[in-house]
């Protein structure tokens, strides 16, 4: 059984530009299309179950807004 | 002919290209960076000289180079990127030589910000070179007077040998407003003969700014001098408006100038009889006329986006003769016609003083305001 | 990396320490985000955030102090190399880092870099290199890729007239004062950690006085390339990379032996 | 006699465009006009405007501390001008943008659902039309004609199979109504 | 203390070192380059920073950042290279930071000459740079002063956070005069809370000069404009000689002030009641002085070294009211005594007059003479 | 150059006629004159004396242009590039030249010289490299030895302060744009025909419109090194050509076959 | 009470270093004292000059167009220097590198082979120890024990072998009669 | 029987630096000590006979003030 993450987006960062949707091995990630952020973009969210925590999201997120967590079980890699 | 709806930036560019410009060398810098990118193609497709340079050092010392050869050449900036060309600009008018430069000041100092402003008034007029020179310096205040005096700009550069800049802000440079364009000159074909082109078969020419002999050095200033007191005789030019009948006048120059017009209007709405001299020659200032515009006044105000660079001038001009007050926004805050109505109307209230220096009232002013 | 355990599950990655909290006036998708981002994860790393001074240039990124969380001063436009070499002159014990976009560094500031390079100043240089003027809407820089358009190069950059880009991190790896230069791209996952290992060797390059470090960041300009992020990088990956190849130009022995 | 018009909302809303054809239009029938932007980078995500003033004489200052007519086409810009316009002025607001009512009532206000509008007819780019044709309802500084030849004239040649639903999107603000307060 | 024969500019070197300067920045350029050579190895030794810039504009950024750290820094150069300046110098005005410049003055514009000249003073008085900034302007005469004003400098750039310049020229640059030096002054151990120098537990800080946002940059404006005026009530400095029962007064600063000091003692041996007002802060201006003494006089001489630059502000501060001429040799020509004697004759014979000005008056003699 | 014949004697060698009949300034058995020589007598052998436009610069030779027999102009210190630029492009047909000291081209004027290279202007550098700033009396240039000693480093130069001389060749061999870029000394008359050769090359390249050409001339400074002529070219042989060798560092394809 | 002397040749020939003795030994003796020099490239090969001014009060200008004396060590210096002599003033003539008389009648005039007298002293370097001298001897504005002290402090450590001679040409010097007219 | 030249110091040139007597293959130049230049220095002159004319000096002297002749006999070869 796959290692379970989850991230979470901080929208007073997140512009929506979509590197981290791009960049995701899982393809987990997406822009929350129903939603407009104080700046007026759309920002990034988990828009289907199999993140793995990776990290790879936050290496590509120009914003750092995103923080990702991993379950216990695995183990916690640094991304760098 | 037909009008065009047209930036300032943008019909400076082209009055500069039909008044024959040859080259043209800058760098981008707002709020007058489309006046460099219609050159970057509007040059090259009329075969003429444009290049990018890697700096305003480097674009003033191209300008230096291409104007040894008698063309007609300009470059064009912005405050910070002007400061970066005061050496050069003393190089070239103490070598007397020819060139049009155009600064759209912004808000400093320093990198301050690309708001309009007009704190570049001394460093253009007063001279921010090194040494003794002077600069014409034509101030229009509006797309069409960008355009007239552009082409000016170039006619007085080539009658006098010298360094002549159109003064304007980035309210100018950046508003678009109807205009009428002239007519295509031709290229310049007869040069002066001070020319350094290597056209054969004549003596050799060089053109240097070095006198190591002080008395030669001296000889020269005195001769820049001379020249000096011909465009001062000849080439002053400024506006008034409702002066006939004017009990007050407001001096005021470029955006400054024209946001005053509103005011003076307003006011003469009011029944305020005042009027506004609009200096379009800011080097040489119209002394003349302000003193004797000054002799039936009984008093003045001056408005400038800058902290009482003109002012002084103005002062001198009727000689602290005339009760004068000041008003300004300064650091890229334009002022509104609103503004100038208010201080148009404390001076008409008065009292009218001779104490003091009206900088210090105005600071006292803003300093209850803010 | 700051990394700091909840209730049940385990925190991965956060937002860095060294940037404050304050959201950037960048374009979506900007890679300057990404160095930024970078450079503060480093900094947090080596615990150094109290050591460092900043030197801001002009450009999209003149108002980096406002987002990395240290003492930062603000240089005129190409100048920031001399306007560091001040700094560290006066404290050669704190680390000093300039960030300058390609018009400022490899245009207007030519000389200011060549010679802080070859005086060996013992300053950590970070350069964006996004092929034009991104800050004054996209005009052509010293690194505009031939045939580029840009505003003033609307037609494709003619190096006949208008000159050939110039790739600074082989020019400055010439100087005998330069220690470590590299290129590195902001493309990809894969490059991002490439870049900042760099970063970390070059800070790490400074704190043993080992002098003048520059790492040059193939990064991107979505607004004044007019094209979406994504499409951006794979420019970058197709366009860039193949004329600005990435590796480590300039490597002194004394560099070499640093493990990280 | 002078009218000055401020046009605000986010960059790409077509702020600018909507601006300049007025100015055209101006241009071309004889008047003075001048048009002048916000510029630099804080256009950049920001918000963006520009004042357009119509005139039969000289123009003063290119800007005003209070305008006859405001087009907010987003909140931001409404919650600036407002307060700013002229007492008897016009407020045009682009509702499919703007979550609150006017407050002044000292001023006409025309509500438009702008993207809603220019999406029924087809193209939703054309909400800046819409409110243009809703102020030049109020505001009668230029026959309509006016404005569609200079739609002619500057709207770049690719888009002007679009011409004709543009006029339509002119028309179809113009002939919405001041709301009753 | 013991005197020394020092050169002006290695008086000037020493005198910042004692006044603990922590950081030198320089480029060569005669007549100034021996103070940059003396710095070369004196700073070193004594463990603190020197660094032969690339170039003036380097340096004067270099200046910059090392200033930024709340250090005593400076540096030091001569007209071309000053023009070099001008942008950094906006820079650190804008940035409210002190800096101590020295500009060794020579015949220009352009390349010019290496002589002694005056024609730099409008760029350091008025503003070279752009923008609205205001610099204090120290000109010694003679080489104790050199170093007296030298430690002054310092002082007050620290108390206004300005940009303070020790103006003078290739004379008292290159010229040997007994001086007292003053002691060693330990080096600076406390820093204002603006200082950008990471010293850790702390907010962290930052120095800029920009304000994007117009509002602010006023702000920011209107609190220099506010120090400038403290500057202008506490700072002002100035000597005079003879003027107790003076019916003329000759108005010189620096180099031309002293020769002029010859020139009215030779006056005086004649029986011509006349005395003389030298400035030593150019900036702010001595105007109130002037004024006060302007109501005792006949007639004024304004002597310098430049084409009638300071003239205008001595005009400023009589506002026109008293008859004033004027003298000057230009481009690096240094003025002997007996040619201001003369001058002063002409002076005391009259016919005195308030028309017309006096630049105009003086081109037309030289005119005549040369 | 000039031949020609006299009664019963052959004219091997006479003064060319690109040069004024002025003495120059130059102290004794400086090679600035060597180098102007050399350059009048190629100008004169090309016969383009009146297609000429030279660029003085700020140093020694500031006065070239008085001793030059063609027009000349003369820059404000370090700028000559950007002045022979605005030249060139006005006045394509004419041939430019700019003579630049080291502290001129390689200290003040580096970021002009590297962006003329870099657009391959069409103009030809010669670059008087004597390891000092000669006309101020003898302070440190950017080409300074390491240990030599000048008025502002009078206990040599020390690297670590001072930085590292820089190599004014192989910097700009280093750009695109640059076509032909050689180093020569004045030392001995092996060295000083190599060095003509050399000018001929550089101004056929100029002539057939191959781009910027540039040539370092290792040269004297008998005053300021406070040697004799004889010592100086001696010191050159010995100290200065093993840290700055002699040779061609770029040679574009199109140069190569230029046959003299 | 104020003294100008000028000291002029070509460079080499020590009137720098002349006139820099003059200045220590008159601010040793507690006087006011400037000296300028001419200074730049034009020292290149050509010739230089200084003048030194000694006073009781203030100085005002380092530079006067009538000196009260002159050394004129080469040619080019005597026919440029000796018109501008005060009247009643001194002239010192370096007759081993000048080949014309005095013309002034108005001045006291004392032609010095130096170059002989100093190698007759040993060493050709003193030349303008003798001259100096030669001035002194005229020119009573400083006692030579004023000029012995200044040269012990300032003559390089490695030369103060040479002390003696240089007194020596000091006296020669000051011995020297003004020639008849 | 060698080749024979001559050559000619012009004295407004000269400056007495002796380039071209250190780089003279037949150690026929010095300077003239006895004669002294406008500009103050002793110029350089033929001090010997076997001169071949080879213009060797001429190569050197920073000054372009030597003028080189050689006999007819021998061929004229120019220095460059
Ligand atoms: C002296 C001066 N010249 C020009 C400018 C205008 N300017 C501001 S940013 C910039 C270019 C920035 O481009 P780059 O360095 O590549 O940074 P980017 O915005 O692309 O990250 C220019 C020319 C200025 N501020 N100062
Ligand atoms: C802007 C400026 N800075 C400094 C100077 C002073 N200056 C004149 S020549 C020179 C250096 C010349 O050295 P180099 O270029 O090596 O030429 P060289 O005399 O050695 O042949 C300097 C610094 C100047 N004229 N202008
Ligand atoms: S952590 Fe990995 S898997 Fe999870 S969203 Fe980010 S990239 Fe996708
Ligand atoms: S990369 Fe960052 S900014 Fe971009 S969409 Fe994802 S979370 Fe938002
Ligand atoms: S303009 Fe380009 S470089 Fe600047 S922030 Fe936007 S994307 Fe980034
Ligand atoms: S100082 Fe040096 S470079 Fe200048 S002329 Fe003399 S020897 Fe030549
Ligand atoms: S090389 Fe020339 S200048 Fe030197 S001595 Fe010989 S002839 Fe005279
Ligand atoms: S021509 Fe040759 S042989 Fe004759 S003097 Fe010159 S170098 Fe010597
Ligand atoms: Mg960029
Ligand atoms: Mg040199």
């Amino acid at each position: 059984m796959p290692v379970k993450g989850h991230v979470v987006v901080n929208e007073t960062y997140c512009k929506g530009c979509e590197l981290c949707v791009g960049a995701c091995p899982q393809h987990v990630l997406g822009l929350d299309l129903d939603h407009i952020t104080a700046k007026g973009y759309h920002p990034a969210t988990l828009i289907a179950d199999g993140c793995t925590g990776c990290g790879i999201c936050g290496v590509m997120c120009p914003e750092a807004a995103i923080t990702i967590y991993r379950e216990k079980s695995g183990v916690v890699r640094i991304t760098s | 002919m037909a009008r065009e709806l047209m930036k300032g930036n943008e019909a400076i560019a082209e009055a500069a290209v039909r008044a024959g410009v040859a080259a043209y060398f800058g760098y981008p810098i707002t709020p007058q960076t489309e006046l460099l990118e219609y050159m970057s193609h509007r040059m090259p497709e009329l075969g003429r000289a444009f290049v990018q340079a890697e700096s305003e050092l480097a674009a003033i010392n191209m300008v230096y180079g291409a104007a040894c050869t008698g063309q007609r050449v300009m470059s064009s900036s912005s405050s910070p990127g002007v400061s970066l060309m005061m050496e050069g600009v003393s190089y070239i008018a103490g070598t007397e030589l020819p060139v049009v430069l155009v600064d759209v000041m912004r808000g400093g100092p320093g990198l301050g910000n690309i708001a309009p402003a007009q704190g570049d008034y001394n460093q253009i007029v007063h001279g921010g070179g090194h040494g003794d020179y002077h600069s014409i310096v034509l101030a229009p205040s509006n797309v069409q007077e960008a355009v007239d005096y552009t082409v000016l700009a170039f006619d007085l550069a080539e009658k006098y040998r010298s360094v002549t800049v159109v003064l304007l802000d980035g309210m100018l440079g950046q508003m678009m407003e109807p205009c009428e364009l002239p007519p295509m000159k031709p290229m310049k074909k007869e040069f002066e003969d001070w020319a350094v082109n290597a056209a054969g078969g004549r003596e050799r020419r060089f053109l240097t700014s070095i006198n190591l002999n002080p008395a030669m050095q001296e000889v020269t200033n005195f001769r820049m001098l001379d020249r000096w007191q011909q465009v001062e005789a000849n080439e002053i030019r400024y506006k008034s408006y409702f002066m006939e009948d004017a009990k007050f006048a407001v001096v005021a120059y470029g955006s400054s100038g024209r946001i005053s017009l509103s005011a003076v209007r307003a006011a003469r709405a009011e029944g305020i009889p005042v009027g506004l001299i609009r200096p379009i020659t800011v080097s040489p200032f119209p002394t003349e006329a302000i003193r004797e515009a000054g002799k039936k006044l009984e008093g003045m105000l001056v408005v400038e986006m800058s902290a009482g660079q003109m002012l002084e001038d103005v002062l001198a001009a009727t000689q602290y003769s005339v009760p004068t007050e000041f008003f300004a926004r300064i650091g890229g805050v334009v002022p509104y016609p609103d503004e100038v109505l208010d201080a148009i109307r404390d001076l008409a209230k008065g009292p009218l003083t001779m104490e003091g220096h009206p900088r210090d009232r105005w600071l006292k002013r803003m300093a209850e305001r803010i | 990396m700051a990394t700091m355990q909840t209730e049940n599950d385990a925190l991965v990655y956060a937002r860095p320490e060294s940037l404050t909290d304050v959201s950037t006036h960048y374009c979506p998708g900007c890679t300057h985000g990404i160095a930024h981002r970078l450079i503060a994860e480093v900094i947090d790393e080596m615990g150094i955030r109290e050591k460092m001074i900043g030197v801001a240039s002009v450009g999209c990124s003149v108002f980096a102090y406002n987002y990395f969380n240290f003492d930062f001063v603000q240089a005129p436009h190409g100048r920031a190399p001399a306007m560091a070499t001040g700094v560290k002159r006066v404290l050669p014990d704190k680390m000093v880092i300039t960030y300058q976009g390609d018009g400022d560094m490899a245009s207007i500031g030519m000389a200011e870099i060549v010679h802080a390079a070859t005086r060996g100043e013992n300053i950590t240089v970070f350069f964006i290199n996004n092929t034009n003027y991104g800050m004054t809407g996209g005009q052509m820089a010293p690194t505009t890729l031939p045939g580029q358009k840009t505003t003033s190069s609307i037609h494709g950059r003619d190096v006949e007239t208008q000159g050939y880009p110039i790739r600074a991190a082989e020019l400055l790896s010439q100087l005998d004062g330069s220690s470590y230069v590299v290129r590195r791209a902001l493309n990809d996952p894969k490059n991002v950690r490439l870049a900042k290992k760099a970063i970390r060797t070059a800070l790490e390059v400074q704190a043993r006085g080992l002098g003048f470090s520059m790492i040059e960041f193939l990064s991107i300009c979505p607004t004044n390339w007019g094209m979406t992020p994504e499409a951006s990088l794979k420019w970058l990956e197709e366009k860039m990379i193949p004329y600005y190849p990435l590796g480590d130009y300039k490597v002194h022995p004394a560099v070499a032996e640093i493990k990280i | 006699m002078q009218n000055e018009i401020l046009i605000a909302g986010f960059g790409g809303q077509g702020v600018l465009f909507a601006g300049q054809l007025l100015a055209y239009a101006a241009m071309d029938e004889g008047k003075q006009v001048t048009w002048i932007p916000s510029y630099g980078p804080e256009m950049r995500g920001g918000t963006a405007n520009c004042t357009v003033i119509i005139s039969d004489e000289e123009i003063g200052s290119p800007l005003v501390s209070h305008p006859q007519a405001v087009i907010a086409m987003n909140r931001p810009s409404l919650d600036k001008y407002e307060p700013m316009i002229k007492p008897g002025g016009v407020l045009i607001i682009n509702t499919s943008m703007v979550d609150r009512k006017a407050v002044r009532k000292d001023i006409k206000v025309v509500e438009v659902d702008a993207n809603a509008m220019s999406e029924k007819l087809g193209d939703k780019r054309m909400s800046n039309m819409v409110l243009l044709g809703a102020l030049l309802g109020q505001l009668k500084v230029l026959p309509n004609e006016a404005i569609e030849k200079a739609l002619r004239a500057h709207l770049p040649e690719r888009h002007h199979k679009l011409l004709p639903k543009n006029y339509e999107a002119l028309h179809e603000g113009a002939r919405l109504q001041v709301i009753e307060i």
